[in-house]
């Protein structure tokens, strides 16, 4: 019998595949008309201590500060001083300079590899921003704000993506990922959501020792279907781990839609649902939402309130990296019409109506950053870029597989120096 | 015939199977509408459908295990991982499913599917896009394990696979994909259709699973290599000026021990070349088998030429890759004596 | 710095790690009065039609059908016929004695392993009746009902669990690992959770091909926190397979109790609620409610209203299996006072009150049952038990790693047989 | 000094360690309160807490992971897999993540964990609880593969691999906790007691990784081996009256490579033998690093005993376990000529 062959059956009704589809493919024209957008301030924020159950309505919902007059609005209003405001204008605007820098680089030859976020810096930089600088971040390849927010030195970052001579990782990562423990960024990981469940085993670690700081793991929609993210969600929740696990839903994972990651049907935060933990829904384009989701979930895991999973909602205005050409699966000017608007407009805007910014202080600052990351770069390229690397130091392949290097990879650090290279 | 990369063949080895066979069913990350990130699938899902072709979550595991369930309806599942350096998440299922069924069902369930993955280096990739994880998948009772190294082998190849009544990982050295590479790294790239096996002919034809293909006779030395390395080897023994012997393996598992035997015992000599770390890499299982079964015929210990135990590290690419220098010592160290 | 010293915020809260632990261990007098059991027949019954979000408030619930009075009651009561409850019974009854008698088996020596489901029969058996004959299940080691129920020969399962010439699976699995494709029966796995996606993709496979079979999946509790059962709510809500996803919730995975797998903060029934799709949270010891529930599923999923996740709320009244002692773990006598009582006492209640059983028909049929099984044994033990196995057929050992047998695995063949065996 | 078996001897450095090093945490699937399913961990949560040794859920994924964040923090996990067969869902964060973490930060972060599993076959386990896999982590740099084969090196070698820097993977010969096992598997079992190495000091002592024992000096020939199979090797050498040279490896990354040499430049000749599937398995490193350095020395092939290239088979356990037949036939083997 072969189970292809239903003969006992002829007449009943047919089963059939769904294959979600995205609304809009290259050639059609974006409208989002659709799309439920609830107006800022109207959801309610509940108490940091209540229980999981109390947050499930807003995982549905959609946490939002800036309202379409740019003034901050309801519960959720973390009613942040101006200075806090433009430090995270400038921590944004910085990052989209940055990646337009870099993303030249790449261009230009100097090094393999770029990812850029434009569209979701209010996630990472507003998320720094909330957490306490000793609290440990566990993120993907597009938290590039985390480090920018917390002042970690361009140059660094540029020395890394050139592999070059001040690359305090020798050159052995594909560019873009970073790590620096001083800096609470924890290294990232080519593979794709391993990541986040390590974040619960450091915040385990930090429950068991009685520790005061928490963790904050990332992932994006695409990879929530990883087996890795049933992990951290499971001990998360069984041993009430410290930790925020944040869903960056930037609606792409390369050409496919988040539908293939399952969001037809649900949201990324209502995952949070079914293990019993905390749930929120945020505008991740506003970054005022952004600060005021993880400052509250921060607030709880500080408490012994444990895990929330607050999704981020934001589309990636850009392509997946320098190896990705999106016009060839969506609509180029999809980005444009995206109804959540740009975080960076969207909190110069909120300055400007609370009357604590100008064009002319914004076309300043911008230039500053801009000069910043020029000089950085400078600075950085004078310690070389990708094309002149990988011929001295050779003899470094070797170190930090083990803490000694053993008798196999002495032999063969002897053979390759022999080798030399052209 | 159409010259064609190896990119075009192994789509074209789609086209052909699907159309044949209505039960293959292809899925994976990014291979639907968009076509896969290096096009391998491209045009499949306008010209097959989408419940034929479609993308699948960001899920290994998900995938090689829906495929299992596919495959135990009666489908034959052919996917994608989109690198080889992601196939572990999947490696549960693979090991202890897919390769496993058969004999533990005594053939009541079968998992003919196949599993296709770019793997290697040489793209500046860093280390995890430039894993050569093939051995862990030759030491896994049940599983074929084949790797092409030009457009007319990976067409056939891949044909064969997908008729093939057994799970088989398909590695597809990414480094060739658009034209041979002498490991060089810096002379310019060439494009395949300088090379006679980019001519691919039209329609249905495999090339034997389980069978080796003697790219180069000669007197002096075997080879023994596979997917990219090929060429490098090639290239080697010609800038030696050396008369060896190029066995590519095609299959690692099952392997062709006929045609390995036969050489080495004509030329007294071995070297085995691939990319993957050296350490239990197939390689080790290679000179095992050669020394077990040739040891009174060998002039020389079998030598190995291999990636280094360490990870695969972005900037030093070239130094990690066992090109025309590593070659050229090996080969001199075989031919001492 | 190191992470372990966090010198700047001694004042700070101090984190706890919530470790899970059981209410009873060895010693305890188990009191479940706090249990929330609701009334039999309190559950709404939704049409099979609605969308999954109006099943949710069922995640929590507990569907039940036989009442205290053993009388069927309210929505889900499936309205079976005498001769359908008086068949299931049956087969219960079998299981259990088929399980009693197994286990002595090996306890006399003659194989290696068993695993009993007692106090689990209802589920197996209710659902095997739920579906048709041609729907494909994807078990666990505790799923015997359903092969008894489908009428599978005895001798059969005791072959494979002797390892002996009878055995179809030619000796190459541990007892119970049994197999059937003519009875919709997906090889067992050892390994935990496997099975759970392979389910999803045997219904994809369904409706890629217009068939109209349905696949159940079936899992532990303990095995939910695998990646697989991610991956199987994954694929099966983003394809909207027609799929019963089902986990046997018997509260213990060996000696690790379900808080251990998340049940301390959401049912497993609840996981449904993240993924989007149908959930239903069922007394596994009710027959009758298991079969409502399955065929609830069933029904939703041939007509391509996607998945259902179902929980069966049970208790695994013996120990893990016969290398397990679980007065190591838990009180002894934790399975008498667990509320929800026997299935088959319950079943056989019903028919009692029903007026369709007595007493002398009840011992008339468990005498026919043990019967049966004993012949069974009989007949089976003809063909051999495991320790006389092994010496004969050594050649079959190298068929079927592949489809045909390559040179190397002839050679090894050669060698075995040279080898011989004592 | 305590007369201890492989578990006692286990469950004693696991007390050692924990009452020294209060960063040591003790988790896996039913290890806590009920102390494992083989017992390893009895009493540990009882004298240590539930915060440092603690049941975790069935997801060797997440138990990995979690062990990697928390070895991020500082920490150091020592886990249970609770068999090596299940440690497949593990494999992406041991291989991706444990493996590669040191290099990839240049050692700014550091994975000093243990993950201890028992392995291989001879207790009538099927095919999923008798398997082999130490080659697939082998093949992995940056991971240690340590395995004991006596109570005296299970506690002294897990000792040295909780204090390494270092990621070890712990395999533990499951046949042997209990008692040696020369293959005879219709003799009666013999009790560790009987056995010198079951005498145990107490507290705190190491066994060196990456350091091979020579369990008996010999001149014939050389076996290189190690676990459940020193012992079947030792009984085969006596039973055959050969003047063997028995190296028990204990480390099988990084290799005792001086050790080796020596006793194969001694003798000429050599055997390995592993319980582990032939292709690929470990034995095929072991005969090319020989061969590669000891060629000249060496009066005939290496020989290779192994488990077969099939699944664990339930009822054939005693024809697939290389046993005292399949020993005896390597050796004349390899004396042969
Ligand atoms: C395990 C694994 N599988 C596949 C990939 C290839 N890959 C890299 S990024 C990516 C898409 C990720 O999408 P998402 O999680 O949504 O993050 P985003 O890029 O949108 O930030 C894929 C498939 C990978 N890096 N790791
Ligand atoms: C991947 C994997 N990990 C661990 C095991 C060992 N193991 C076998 S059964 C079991 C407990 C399973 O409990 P549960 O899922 O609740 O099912 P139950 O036995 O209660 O029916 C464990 C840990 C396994 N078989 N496979
Ligand atoms: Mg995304
Ligand atoms: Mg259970």
């Amino acid at each position: 019998m072969s189970d292809k062959d239903p003969s006992l059956r002829r007449n009943a009704p047919k089963l059939a595949l769904h294959v979600p589809e995205p609304p809009f493919r290259p050639g059609d024209t974006p409208d989002f008309s659709s799309l439920k957008v609830p107006p800022a301030g109207a959801s309610p924020r509940p108490d940091t201590s209540v229980a999981a159950a109390e947050t499930h309505e807003l995982t549905t919902a959609l946490v939002r500060v800036l309202g379409d007059d740019n003034k901050a609005v309801g519960a959720w209003d973390p009613k942040l001083d101006p200075d806090t405001l433009r430090k995270m204008l400038r921590d944004m605007v910085t990052v989209r300079i940055f990646d337009d820098r870099m993303y030249r680089a790449q261009r230009q030859g100097k090094t393999s590899f770029y990812m850029k976020c434009t569209g979701e810096e209010a996630i990472a930089v507003a998320a720094q921003t909330a957490l306490d600088r000793e609290d440990m971040h566990f993120p993907t390849y597009r938290q590039q704000g985390l480090l920018i927010s917390r002042g970690y030195p361009l140059t660094e970052m540029m020395c890394q993506i050139y592999s070059n001579k001040g690359d305090k990782l020798k050159g052995r990562q594909l560019p873009i990922m970073y790590s620096d423990r001083k800096y609470g960024f924890f290294s990232i990981s080519g593979n794709l959501a391993t990541q986040f469940p390590q974040a619960v085993g450091w915040a385990m670690a930090a429950a068991i020792k009685g520790d005061s700081r928490i963790a904050m793991g990332w992932v994006g929609d695409g990879a929530t279907a990883e087996g890795d993210f049933h992990s951290a969600l499971t001990f998360a929740t069984v041993y009430n781990a410290p930790v925020i696990l944040a869903v960056v839903n930037n609606q792409w994972a390369i050409s496919s839609f988040s539908g293939i990651a399952g969001a037809e049907r649900a949201t990324f935060a209502q995952r949070a649902v079914g293990y019993g933990i905390a749930g929120l829904r945020v505008d991740g384009n506003d970054a005022l939402a952004v600060y005021a989701a993880v400052k509250w979930a921060a607030e709880r895991a500080r408490s012994n309130g444990g895990p929330t999973l607050i999704e981020f909602f934001t589309y990636r205005a850009e392509g997946h990296s320098t190896s990705d050409d999106p016009s060839g699966y969506r609509p180029t000017n999809e980005a444009k019409l995206w109804p959540l608007g740009d975080p960076i407009e969207r909190l110069k805007a909120h300055l400007f109506a609370i009357g604590e910014w100008d064009e002319e202080r914004h076309a300043a600052m911008t230039a500053e950053c801009d000069a910043e990351v020029r000089a950085a770069q400078k600075e950085s390229e004078k310690l070389g870029i990708l094309p002149e690397q990988g011929k001295d130091g050779v003899e470094t392949m070797f170190d930090d597989v083990y803490a000694e290097v053993p008798r196999h990879l002495a032999e063969q650090r002897d053979a390759a120096l022999a080798e030399g290279r052209d | 015939m159409a010259t064609m990369n190896m990119i075009q063949a192994l789509n074209d080895a789609h086209k052909v199977m699907m159309s044949r066979d209505e039960d293959i069913v292809v899925f994976g990350e990014d291979i639907g509408y968009f076509g896969g990130v290096f096009r391998v699938t491209e045009g499949l899902q306008k010209q097959f459908g989408k419940t034929r072709v479609f993308d699948a979550p960001i899920a290994e595991g998900g995938i090689v295990s829906t495929a299992v369930g596919m495959a135990a309806y009666g489908l034959k599942p052919l996917i994608e991982i989109q690198f080889a350096d992601y196939i572990y998440p999947g490696y549960d299922q693979i090991v202890s499913e897919v390769a496993k069924m058969r004999y533990r069902t005594a053939a009541e369930w079968t998992m003919p599917m196949v599993i296709r993955t770019p793997y290697g280096g040489g793209i500046f990739g860093g280390q995890t896009h430039s894993q050569s994880p093939e051995s862990l998948f030759t030491h896994i009772a049940g599983l074929k394990v084949v790797i092409p190294s030009t457009p007319y082998d990976a067409k056939g190849l891949l044909i064969a696979a997908v008729e093939d009544p057994d799970p088989v990982i398909f590695f597809e050295p990414k480094r060739i994909y658009n034209g041979p590479f002498d490991g060089h790294h810096d002379r310019p790239v060439k494009p395949w259709s300088k090379h006679p096996a980019s001519e691919v002919p039209e329609g249905h034809y495999t090339v034997p699973i389980g069978k080796a293909a003697i790219v180069r006779e000669g007197e002096d030395l075997t080879i023994l290599t596979y997917g990219t390395m090929v060429h490098v080897a090639l290239a080697a023994v010609e800038e030696q000026g050396l008369d060896a012997e190029v066995i590519d393996l095609r299959t690692l598992v099952p392997l062709d021990l006929d045609t390995i035997e036969q050489s080495v015992e004509k030329t007294g000599r071995c070297l085995v070349v691939h990319e993957a770390p050296r350490t239990s890499g197939f390689g080790a299982e290679l000179v095992a088998l050669v020394q077990e079964r040739c040891f009174y015929h060998l002039e020389s210990p079998v030598e190995r030429v291999t990636g280094w135990d360490t990870p695969y590290p972005h900037s030093y690419e070239w130094s990690y890759f066992p090109g025309p220098k590593r070659m050229k010592k090996a080969l001199e160290k075989v031919m001492a004596d």
